[in-house]
């Protein structure tokens, strides 16, 4: 699947219909509400879309990561509003600041990107010689003399590994929204609440945002509730008052402390791969971890310089 | 010099202007006024005069020959009424097929550079190679040395065929990107609205 | 059309004279009269009549572009009277070192002995097209056979100049590098698990 064919990923959702691009275009635009969009569906549309190609082609599958999760963001914020939060008092935090950043950097690129193909249109009647002049002379090159150290130290630059350069996160997994869907459900018929972070604290992020769309499906149908102090505060998950009491016959006290086996967060190499075959599934989270890190905040402002 | 006609054609300018056009006829890529006055061993003044002498001669319309001031410097082109003549007998191998990915990536070099392959895949959040290899491979982009400490990854940076084939005079006129009018911060601003305003 | 300044500027064979010469500022070989009048969309005669009118325009004395003919066709060249500008323009300067690109595809075919382009590549973890272009016609490396198997890839060695350049007597010469292997093969087979590493 070509990359653009993410952007026109067609979809027939509850609350919007037609290619993916624009249901972001429309979000950003506050056209729709973040809440009204079903992501889960998304994430099944594309996969059905995948499973119909022979081969996997890599940058879709970043391409849409990069999408979904900042759809997925989007949702979170509009679904967890705080009353008591000031505008002006709040900290700009980090997960806001990446996403902003992450999609205005997708919108400049591709705004760039279009602005390059009209160019090439618009100049398209401009010939030059690409290449020497036929009767040109002919240029020699001269070289002053060299030092052969150089030639040594430009071996041993070739034969050190470099530092932290990993891409690994390109190679897409999901692990399946039902798994988790069985983990809270479990833990919650053990436990009152739990926090959401210290769940899924053990995790590669895209599990992470797996397991968040889980908590959002669960929602959904009313099975839990969700509480939070403050905007980016920690996630309280606890029972839904109505569908708490169903499992737990009357009487009975609260279920008693799991065993501590079954309430570690899941390790991260146990969760069922359902990469279609032909990903890398070799890299550790911890490669997740820092393949997902972003550009540092310097070339942003250089960008913006540039192009003022 | 004894004749008035001989006067005439040594005209000092009017020399350094043949000069000057031929020195342009025969380069490969566009000369800056400096190289054009080493070249010339003459005066940069001089050599601009010359040059506006013959933008005057070399202009679209009036002359199958075109001079234009790009990429840094001042190159002969073809008549833009000579595009149909030229399209039958030359291709354009830098442009054709570009993909989406290359595009962008050009993009990227063009407004960030000289940017490595881990910044762009970090920036586009996909693989960068391929597009950089077709980006070199057709010589918009090129390397420009390696990011610092051992191991570093190589760095691209646009070349001055990027600015002629766009036809740029500089990087500099690259345009603003607005993105939807809002930067980063602007961004982060109207998603925290937005909950505040579900809030209320 | 209805002024006589206008009637002569679009004088036909005037006009196709401008596409001749547009055709022959971006041609990089010399054009024939067949290519010029498929180019152009007109027939051979007027071709000619319009090389002519350029032959007279573009003559030596009195311009700095001369329209010459040589055995391919046609093709513009500097005046005489800029020859010595172009010289200058045409000789480069000293140059006092070599790219990062050019020095680490240099190095590997100096540690390694005879290596193809894929190699050098492989090894540095981009394409080594370009840099491996320079260095041959800088005259530091050269083609010394292709590797083993139909449709092996040309394999480069280095050369005496580069000897010379780098003030080694021969490539025994070269600073050792013990702590990376102890031959050529040993340091071949580091080089690859480095850039695999890399690459994955």
């Amino acid at each position: 699947m070509h990359p653009t064919a993410v952007r026109e990923l067609e979809l027939d959702l509850d609350a919007f219909e037609g290619p993916f691009d624009l249901l972001l275009t429309l979000l950003l635009k506050e056209a729709i509400e973040p809440r009204e969009v079903d992501v889960a569906a998304i994430v099944l549309a594309f996969i059905e879309r995948l499973a119909e190609r022979d081969e996997v082609d890599l940058e879709s599958c970043g391409e849409f990561l990069v999408l979904i999760s900042a759809l997925l963001e989007l949702k979170a914020r509009s679904l967890f509003p705080d009353e008591a939060a000031e505008l002006d008092a709040l900290e700009p935090e980090e997960a806001a600041e990446e996403l902003a950043r992450r999609l205005a950097e997708y919108r400049r690129m591709k705004e760039a990107a279009a602005w390059l193909v009209q160019r090439l249109a618009s100049e398209h009647d401009r010939w030059f010689r690409l290449g020497p002049a036929p009767l040109a002379p002919r240029a020699e090159r001269r070289l002053a003399a060299q030092d052969a150290s150089a030639l040594a130290v430009a071996l041993r630059g070739l034969a050190v590994l470099p530092p932290n350069v990993s891409l690994s996160h390109m190679a897409l997994r999901f692990p399946p929204v039902s798994q988790f869907l069985e983990r809270f459900r479990s833990l919650l018929s053990r436990r009152r609440r739990f926090d959401f972070e210290a769940e899924v604290g053990g995790f590669s992020r895209v599990e992470q945002a797996v397991a968040f769309l889980a908590l959002l499906e669960l929602r959904k149908s009313g099975e839990i509730a969700l509480s939070q102090a403050a905007p980016f505060a920690p996630i309280r998950v606890s029972r839904a008052s109505r569908s708490w009491a169903a499992p737990a016959p009357a009487g009975r006290s609260p279920a008693p402390p799991a065993p501590a086996a079954a309430d570690e967060p899941m390790p991260s190499g146990a969760v069922q791969r359902t990469v279609p075959s032909g990903l890398d599934s070799s890299a550790t989270p911890q490669e997740h971890e820092e393949g997902l890190e972003h550009p540092e905040p310097e070339r942003i402002l250089t960008w913006t310089a540039r192009s003022a | 010099m004894d004749s008035p006609l001989r006067l005439i054609a040594s005209n000092p300018v009017d020399r350094l202007a043949r000069t000057v056009e031929a020195l342009l006829v025969v380069a490969s890529v566009p000369l800056s006024v400096g190289e054009l006055a080493e070249a010339a061993d003459d005066d940069h003044e001089r050599v601009e005069t010359a040059l506006a002498l013959l933008h005057e001669r070399y202009v679209e319309g009036r002359s199958g020959i075109v001079l234009e001031r790009v990429a840094g410097g001042y190159a002969f082109r073809a008549s833009r009424d000579a595009a149909d003549a030229c399209a039958r007998l030359f291709e354009r191998p830098v442009e054709r097929g570009l993909s989406q990915a290359a595009l962008e990536t050009l993009a990227i070099v063009a407004y960030l550079g000289p940017c490595s392959r881990p910044e762009i895949a970090g920036i586009r959040g996909v693989a960068a190679d391929s597009a950089v290899a077709s980006l070199v491979e057709r010589g918009l982009i090129a390397e420009a040395g390696r990011e610092l400490g051992p191991g570093g990854a190589v760095r691209y940076r646009t070349t001055p065929l990027f600015e002629r084939v766009f036809g740029l005079e500089s990087l500099a006129a690259l345009p603003r990107l607005d993105d939807l009018g809002a930067d980063a911060g602007e961004l982060r601003q109207r998603l925290l609205e937005v909950a505040s305003a579900r809030a209320s």
